[in-house]
């Protein structure tokens, strides 16, 4: 009997982004899932070539719109170590404040996507509603919504007043109020764990083996959270990564779910300490040498390699973004789902693909 | 988090090594290529707990290189990827692109990491 | 020429040219089948124009006792297929044979010979005569050119086909003569010939799998004719008419209900009722026009032809719901199973056990309603399935595949094929068609009994599925220009397009069919009928159906609908979506992928295999029918 | 499987959190990036903000005296204004409009104010 | 005949219907497209859907610059949209190719592979700026329905 | 059947139900979008919708599809006709069946792997629904001893009374018809589906506004057969339907979809043991009377 093929992708309604699989279903069941790549690669590392370090600062916050923050602010860490600049502790624990916006951001986004991936359009609704608080805290205190280009290297562009900090607290206990009530739905509700429970399982093991990292990983019970290591302001706060030990779609949404309330706990840790001082120092010359940054991104482990040898120009730019690493075991887990699972297994791993092709 | 130590190895020995790697429990990050003259350098990064280990192997572009896909799975996909901005050839690689990951023949872009060097235009040229 | 002599060329008739058809010479052969063909219709228009009658009760023709020369062939025939068990070191076929022999020994002991006509015909049996007269010359006209491609393909070295022709013809005046029989004996010698005939064409190919499933169907047959004549033997015993007419006239008596259920096992392993419905699945690699005749409109319907007809002798009883409940069963079990199926003629193999399984539940529920259904779902069932074998097996021979996947897209090759079949296919369970009026019919007849009423809306759930799933599969075309027409060969056109118009007119016949035909039948058993004939359909108290509006409602939008697309012919083709990496290749849709490699457009349907596969259910079903008979054996005492 | 009822009863019973955009605007934020604009009077035409720009949309030349930016390759980045040494580039709180035909802004120094002009 | 004919030309503007496609974005156009239909923004007050399927759309958002690969998929779906329909390119990538213009694997704007009516300036835009670029594309959307019509007139009178 | 009275009923039915059918669905818009904080469209959106497909270009791939979409539109305004002239109700439901056939059908006569799989979801949806809607067909027999509507409107009590699981039952098959989550596994009114646009992915202008006409009419259909349960008062009857169409409103956007394994498992299962509690509590009845 012939299968039913199906272009899953480039373009598709429940795919935000273009990625391709051709998926060979029976009874629509999966029984074999290939990608195909590229529809959204830019070539982004070699623009070094023409970018001066300043300015790649704004090019690597491109890779993705989503992350950006984390990623300029992976990639100024990776330049200020390379000319051993000291960057100030405020400006160390506002890039945790962004970053950690952005990382709630970024799940509430994946969260409602989830949800629209199960075919629950109001929950999505809902999801997106209280996003849009974090929206405004990131537009009021850096100028825009999505990019929010506050990082540079020796430090970040604009500060945050007491009001503002005041202002952010409020709004996160706001948000995170409504945000509890779709804890419920996203955890306990029967219909959404018939829909996610189960599905896509990867065992711990082959997570591992795999190269499974962040959510993804944590949901498969590694306990692995580049933050713990304490780069940036991250040594100041405490935190205990978020693990489940299920390795199914649902264990993933529950890291994510909990991983936004101690996203709120973080930031509010960071308001608190946040201390006196400069924002940013002044950078003179060029970086030389080269150096491996790591840093936990909304979707996991995030890896920049710079080589640079004293010009303006870096020789090399390297980014290994926690989607790509998740490619090969969304690929393991896809045979044997049913089809009308494939936006919820693809989900899961929340993959971004402007991030994994550049 | 920051991290420089990278050690150099022969490329005869990488299969070994990376093997005691995957023994040991590391987990295989990614590779970071970079063009060296005629060679290409590869540096491997792998990880245990936040442990690192980053090998820097040195191989000939000209000949293909050897695979480590059979070990690490995840890493045809990085491989692949080499494939096409270094317009090299992996060995034993578990599933090949060949070159066409990311880039179309049609394209005419080959090697973009090697041989290509791209402008900066004109504001609004383009 | 008198008209004893004409009833007895409708059962000749066919036998003659069978033998004639023997001299293995195309195209004398083709001489022989049309003018038996012509004749034969002919007869059976003839008789059906003079209405019901009963022959000479002598029961001698020419001086000759046919009643002796009836008995003395059953047993050579008999004697026959003992020879054959034995020739196959078949023990279960010896032992049936042996006991059929002896029981047929004592009834013919027994039996004193009686004073009613061993034939004679009501409207119903005349139907029956109808059906097998033309839709079987039809279907061996279809044969002439299916066997000559057939035994092109298998590369004969001598044609084989006089011996098929032989078979099948002799089975068509079988037939006639089981449907025309009156006494059971008779009717018990047709069956048997029908039984053998049946035998030899299922392994009419002679390979391993046609062996082995032609004595799963000899023996499977000779079970149900062991127990009708042991039901005949029975009644000798309790010295009842061995006759139709004077048992339904006057049987009273304990024993009655006993024979009942034997013959209706009898009907059972005819009809391929669960648990037997396994020969009938494996009489499906016999050549098409087989399946098409003896497998489907005719022989399969001698069964629930006796069990309705004897419907009257146990309505009310405790069996008869038993029966109800029976032959709904089947057609839930053998439609989930058809549903699993991608085999095309089982499919229609087992469609056909469904919808047979629906008759004998009309006849267990015994309403005048579900009687008047039973009689007309006969009648449209055997031309729509008629209609369906042929269009299978000449689609078979031109894809070189049976599985219905591989029909997908046929349109776009066979489009008037197609057209035909889906056709076809809609009759059997769309509205306005007949088929479906008879399922109206029997589901307001067993609306009161919510057990079977269930079972059949599942059941029917079912059915729409596996049809419109075939019948969207072939209809699949990419083509953009219209198909270019496709010629069909003399003999496949004659029969498949006159079936197909009949399958239509009947169904606008129905109103005047109901009142000839089915009314009067309904009358001999009951005092009055169900249903009125008003505005231009069927109503009762219960329920209405309104034929005529609908079928002009059809007919409109038919027209209506073929219009606007003939308009629309002018617009935009596209390509089908494909997620934006959409490619054509060699008039193929398909899609871009990985590796820049050209994905064809390939799609399956459901089969739900993992819930309602063959393996999962067979044992089951046959667990619940086998227990089913077993009660409702133990209900009759 | 209930849980969400709450919700979306709060929903229906409140106000909708929907903002009538057109119909009603909101201010934007202090210190919004919205369109990028210059005060050509300030601007001494030295090109810092062309050599820095990131998107390489902005061009000086000195000669004729003309400072351009192609508005839709800007990134709304906001490096230029910082690096600006006169302070003469601003952001507008108004994001640019749509338009059906792409421009270039193109500014000359001396003598008129700003013109739109086609590319 | 005629009052149906002017309820379509009403109608027309009063149900786009999206089709949102994603060239190399960097997903911060995405984004904000996506935020557009939630409740803040809601804008199926006017009528639009986000119809992911080019059969049913009538203006085609795209976001990201053109490369090599998604060139031909982004052509295939303008193909597959029946008309009238607009584009409308969200975003410097999608205008001119924005910060990744020097990319090697960046062809350009949107434009380089089909034709665009409105362009959204911004990175990203904000939503508002999408909803005017929408409300935009729906003007000449009624326009490209007057041209349009006359075709379908010529077809009725065959 | 076909006096003055009754040619001016079907002709108003034919007209009136899909104006009907329209206002249902922009009201349903507006609701849903009010369930979900946001402000909707505007009520008279669905006939905006259908207006303008109808005017843009036609596309297609094949004949047989638009073929299909005609014979889907006609089978349902035909069913909607029989059921205006108080005609058997399990001859409208095999007259409906025909649409829903051949919509399935339009959609698997076409080359694209998305309308394929929404055509054999379809198929599921009939199959689920199907054996349901004759079970509370034969109910509603059990309980007025007809299955003609004149018969049952003439019933002196709503049937509702006697038969509220089977309402239940009814709402199963609603759901699927309404193309409402949890059932709306072979299209759905949401845009972002696994398969797309399922069995409506290959229809466009003109085309698909014909299938959207012909839901309106479904829709009617349906709803007019849950009015059966309370016909005995306007009041009763308008309040069953809204509580019932608001239910499925809320419903749809309380839950995830179902897939097509367990929608089919959990309505067979639960709607066949609802259907046969009401039955058995009928049977009970009447044996104690
Ligand atoms: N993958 C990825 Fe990113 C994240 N999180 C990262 O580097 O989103 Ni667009
Ligand atoms: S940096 Fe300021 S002063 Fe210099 S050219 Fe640019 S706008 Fe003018
Ligand atoms: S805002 Fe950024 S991109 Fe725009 S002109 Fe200034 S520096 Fe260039
Ligand atoms: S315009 Fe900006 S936000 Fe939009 S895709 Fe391009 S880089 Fe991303």
């Amino acid at each position: 009997m012939a299968p039913t093929v199906i272009p899953f992708g480039p373009q598709h309604p429940v795919l935000p982004e273009p990625i391709h699989l051709t998926l060979t279903t029976k009874d629509e069941i999966v029984t074999e899932a290939v990608p195909q790549l590229g529809y959204i690669h830019r070539g982004l590392e070699k623009l070094a070539d023409i970018k001066d370090f300043h300015q790649l600062v704004q090019v690597v916050e491109r890779v993705c719109g989503i992350c950006s923050c984390i990623h300029a602010a992976t990639y100024a860490q990776a330049i200020e170590a390379l000319m051993n600049i000291e960057v100030p502790p405020r400006a160390h624990l506002l890039r945790v404040i962004w970053s950690e916006l952005h990382r709630v951001h970024s799940h509430l986004l994946w969260l409602g996507l989830f949800a629209d991936g199960f075919g629950f359009e109001s929950l999505f609704m809902q999801t997106w509603r209280i996003r849009e608080k974090i929206m405004d805290v990131m537009e009021a205190t850096a100028g825009n919504r999505v990019i929010i280009s506050v990082n540079v290297i020796g430090g970040v562009r604009r500060d945050l007043s007491p009001e503002q900090c005041q202002w952010i607290l409020s709004v996160l206990d706001d948000a995170e109020k409504e945000y509890k009530e779709l804890g419920k739905v996203f955890l306990d509700d029967y219909s959404v764990q018939k829909r996610t429970r189960g599905q896509g399982v990867l065992t711990r093991e082959k997570a591992y083996e795999l190269g499974a990292c962040g959510p993804t990983g944590r949901g498969s019970g590694i306990a692995q959270d580049v933050r713990q290591t304490g780069y940036s302001g991250y040594a100041m706060l405490d935190f205990e990564p978020v693990v489940e030990n299920d390795g199914d779609s649902y264990a993933r949404c529950k890291v994510r779910y909990r991983e936004v309330l101690q996203s709120f706990d973080l930031i509010r840790q960071a308001i608190n300490k946040l201390p006196e001082g400069e924002i940013n120092v002044k950078v003179k010359g060029n970086p030389e040498g080269e150096v491996i940054t790591r840093s936990e991104q909304p979707r996991g482990e995030l890896l920049y390699y710079v080589r640079a040898s004293g010009k303006k120009h870096l020789d090399r730019l390297r980014i290994r973004t926690p989607t790509f690493a998740n490619i090969p075991p969304l690929l393991a887990m896809l045979p044997g789902t049913e089809l009308a699972n494939v936006p919820v297994v693809v989900l899961s791993i929340d993959p971004c693909i402007s991030c994994t092709e550049r | 988090m920051i991290d420089r130590n990278i050690t150099t190895l022969e490329d005869s020995r990488l299969l070994d090594e990376v093997t005691r790697l995957k023994n040991e429990g590391y987990r295989l990050v990614t590779m970071s290529p970079v063009e060296v003259g005629d060679k290409l350098e590869i540096i491997y990064h792998f990880d245990k707990d936040f442990k690192t280990v980053n090998l820097r192997v040195q191989m000939d572009k000209n000949t293909p290189l050897q695979s480590i896909s059979g070990i690490y799975f995840c890493a045809f996909l990085i491989e692949n990827e080499i494939q096409d901005h270094f317009g090299v050839e992996f060995k034993d690689l578990v599933l090949s692109f060949g070159g066409h990951l990311y880039l179309d023949e049609e394209a005419g872009i080959r090697a973009p990491y090697c041989s290509m060097s791209i402008k900066q235009e004109d504001g609004g040229k383009k | 020429m008198n008209w004893q002599s004409l009833v007895g060329l409708s059962i000749l008739l066919p036998m003659l040219a069978g033998c004639l058809a023997l001299l293995n010479l195309a195209a004398w052969r083709k001489v022989v089948v049309v003018a038996s063909a012509i004749g034969l219709s002919a007869i059976a228009l003839i008789m059906y124009g003079h209405g019901p009658f009963n022959l000479d009760p002598s029961g001698s023709a020419g001086g000759i006792n046919l009643n002796f020369v009836i008995a003395a062939l059953d047993f050579a025939l008999l004697f026959y297929i003992l020879y054959l068990g034995f020739n196959f070191k078949h023990r279960l076929i010896i032992w049936l044979t042996i006991v059929q022999l002896l029981f047929l020994a004592m009834v013919e002991l027994m039996h004193k010979g009686s004073q009613v006509a061993p034939l004679f015909a009501d409207q119903f049996s005349l139907m029956m005569v109808l059906i097998v007269s033309i839709v079987g010359s039809l279907i061996a006209l279809y044969a002439l050119e299916y066997m000559r491609v057939h035994e092109e393909h298998l590369h004969l070295e001598r044609s084989r086909q006089g011996r098929f022709f032989f078979f099948m013809l002799v089975f068509l005046g079988a037939m006639n003569g089981l449907v025309l029989s009156n006494s059971l004996l008779w009717m018990y010698f047709f069956w048997e010939i029908t039984t053998l005939c049946s035998f030899m064409l299922i392994g009419h190919d002679d390979t391993e799998e046609a062996r082995t499933n032609s004595r799963r169907a000899l023996w499977m047959n000779l079970l149900g004719g062991a127990a009708f004549v042991f039901g005949l033997f029975v009644l000798s015993l309790n010295h009842l008419p061995l006759e139709i007419t004077a048992l339904l006239k006057n049987a009273q008596g304990s024993g009655i209900l006993f024979v009942m259920a034997l013959l209706c096992i009898a009907g059972f392993t005819k009809s391929a009722q669960v648990p037997f419905q396994s020969w009938l699945t494996g009489a499906m690699v016999a050549p098409t026009p087989v399946s098409a005749l003896l497998h489907s409109s005719t022989m399969v319907n001698a069964g629930v032809y006796l069990i309705l007809r004897m419907a009257p002798l146990y309505h009310g009883t405790l069996f008869s719901s038993y029966l109800a409940f029976f032959g709904a069963f089947t057609f839930i079990a053998t439609s989930t199973l058809a549903l699993s199926q991608k085999n095309g003629k089982k499919i229609l193999a087992y469609s056909t056990i469904a919808n047979l399984g629906m008759i004998v539940a009309c006849a267990g529920i015994g309403s005048p309603a579900a009687i008047a259904a039973g009689i007309l779902l006969i009648l449209f069932h055997a031309v729509a399935k008629g209609l369906l074998f042929m269009c299978m097996g000449y689609v078979e021979q031109n894809i070189g595949s049976r599985m219905i996947e591989d029909m997908r897209g046929l349109f776009g090759r066979m489009p008037r094929t197609t057209i035909i079949m889906v056709f076809g296919m809609i009759t059997m369970f769309l509205p306005p068609f007949g088929a479906l009026l008879s399922k109206w019919m029997v589901i307001e007849a067993s609306a009161h009994n919510p057990m079977v009423v269930i079972m059949l809306a599942l059941g029917s759930a079912f059915t729409v599925v596996f049809w419109a799933r075939w019948a969207g599969l072939i209809l699949c075309n990419s083509q953009e220009s219209i198909p270019q027409s496709e010629s069909q060969p003399l003999f496949i056109s004659v029969a498949l397009l006159p079936l197909a118009v009949l399958g239509f007119i009947l169904s606008l016949l129905v109103v005047p069919i109901y009142s000839t035909v089915v009314a009067p039948v309904v009358g001999l058993y009951y005092q009055k009928g169900f249903y009125l004939l008003s505005q231009g359909g069927f109503s009762s108290e219960i329920g209405a159906f309104s034929i005529y509006p609908l079928f002009f409602i059809f007919i409109l939008g038919l027209v209506w609908s073929l219009r606007a697309v003939r308009k629309d012919r002018t617009c935009n083709y596209v390509a089908p979506y494909m997620a934006g990496i959409g490619a054509v290749q060699e008039d193929q849709y398909g899609h871009k992928g990985p590796l820049g490699k050209f994905f064809a457009f390939t799609a399956s349907n459901f089969y739900l295999v993992e819930y309602i596969g063959e393996d999962k259910l067979v044992y089951g079903i046959n667990l619940v029918a086998i227990g089913t008979i077993i009660v409702s054996l133990a209900g009759v005492f | 499987m209930l849980h969400f009822t709450p919700t979306i009863l709060k929903n229906l019973f409140s106000k909708s959190a929907t903002r009538l955009y057109p119909i009603e605007k909101r201010e934007p934020f202090e210190n919004v990036r919205g369109e990028l604009d210059i005060d050509i009077a300030g601007c001494k035409l030295c090109g810092i903000c062309a050599r820095k720009c990131p998107a390489a949309c902005i061009t000086v030349d000195k000669k004729k005296g003309i400072w351009q930016v192609d508005p839709f390759a800007c990134i709304y980045c906001g490096i230029c204004a910082d690096s600006c040494p006169t302070k003469c580039l601003y952001f507008k709180g108004q994001y640019r409009e749509p338009v059906i035909q792409k421009v270039v802004k193109i500014m000359e120094k001396p003598v008129e104010e700003q013109v739109d002009q086609s590319k | 005949m005629q009052a149906i004919k002017n309820l379509i030309k009403k109608s027309r503007i009063k149900s786009p219907w999206l089709l949102h496609y994603d060239c190399s974005s960097c997903n911060g156009c995405d984004i904000e497209i996506l935020a557009c239909l939630t409740p803040l923004y809601d804008v199926e007050r006017f009528g639009i859907i986000n119809a992911g399927n080019p059969k049913h759309a009538d203006i085609l958002l795209v976001t990201g610059g053109v490369n090599n690969r998604n060139k031909h998929v982004l052509q295939n779906i303008y193909a597959q949209m029946p008309d009238p329909k607009v584009v409308v390119c969200v975003g410097a990538c999608g205008n001119t190719g924005g910060i990744f213009r020097d990319a090697y694997n960046i062809l350009g704007g949107v434009d380089k592979a089909i034709p665009v009516d409105v362009y959204v300036p911004g990175c990203p835009p904000k939503p508002e700026a999408i909803i005017d670029g929408v409300v935009k594309a729906l003007g000449i959307l009624a326009e490209k329905s007057e041209n349009l019509k006359n075709c379908v007139e010529q077809e009725d009178d065959r | 059947m076909f006096t003055v009275s009754n040619i001016i009923i079907a002709i108003l039915a034919v007209i009136l139900t899909p104006l009907l059918g329209g206002l249902i669905a922009g009201l349903d818009r507006k609701l849903t979008a009010r369930l979900q904080g946001r402000y909707g469209p505007p009520i008279l959106q669905p006939f905006y919708d259908v207006f303008k497909l109808l005017g843009k270009s036609k596309m297609m791939v094949n004949g047989t599809q638009v073929f299909c979409a005609w014979i889907y539109l006609i089978s349902a305004v035909s069913s909607v006709l029989l059921f205006a002239l108080r005609s058997d109700l399990l001859m409208i439901f095999f007259v409906l069946t025909i649409g829903s056939v051949f919509l399935a059908i339009g959609a698997s006569s076409t080359p694209s792997p998305y309308s394929q799989i929404g055509a054999q979801r379809e198929l599921i949806q009939m199959l689920t629904y199907e054996p349901l809607l004759i079970v509370v067909f034969v109910s509603i027999y059990f309980v007025t001893g007809s299955f003609k509507i004149d018969d049952i409107l003439s019933y002196p009590r709503p049937i509702f009374l006697s038969l509220p699981l089977i309402y239940l039952v009814l709402g199963f098959a609603l759901t699927i018809k309404l193309r409402k989550s949890p059932f709306d596994i072979s299209t759905s009114h949401h845009g972002h589906q696994e398969i797309v646009k399922g069995v409506l992915t290959e229809y466009s202008g003109p085309h698909l506004a014909l299938i959207e006409i012909a839901h309106w009419y479904e829709i009617m259909l349906v709803l007019g057969i849950c009015g059966l349960f309370w016909s005995t008062s306007w009041i009763g009857l308008l309040l069953l339907l809204i509580v019932t169409y608001a239910a499925e409103v809320v419903v749809d956007n309380l839950v995830t979809r179902a897939t097509w394994r367990w929608m089919l498992t959990y309505v067979w299962g639960v709607g066949i043991s609802l259907a046969f509690f009401n039955i058995a509590f009928l049977y009970a009845n009447r044996f104690v009377n």
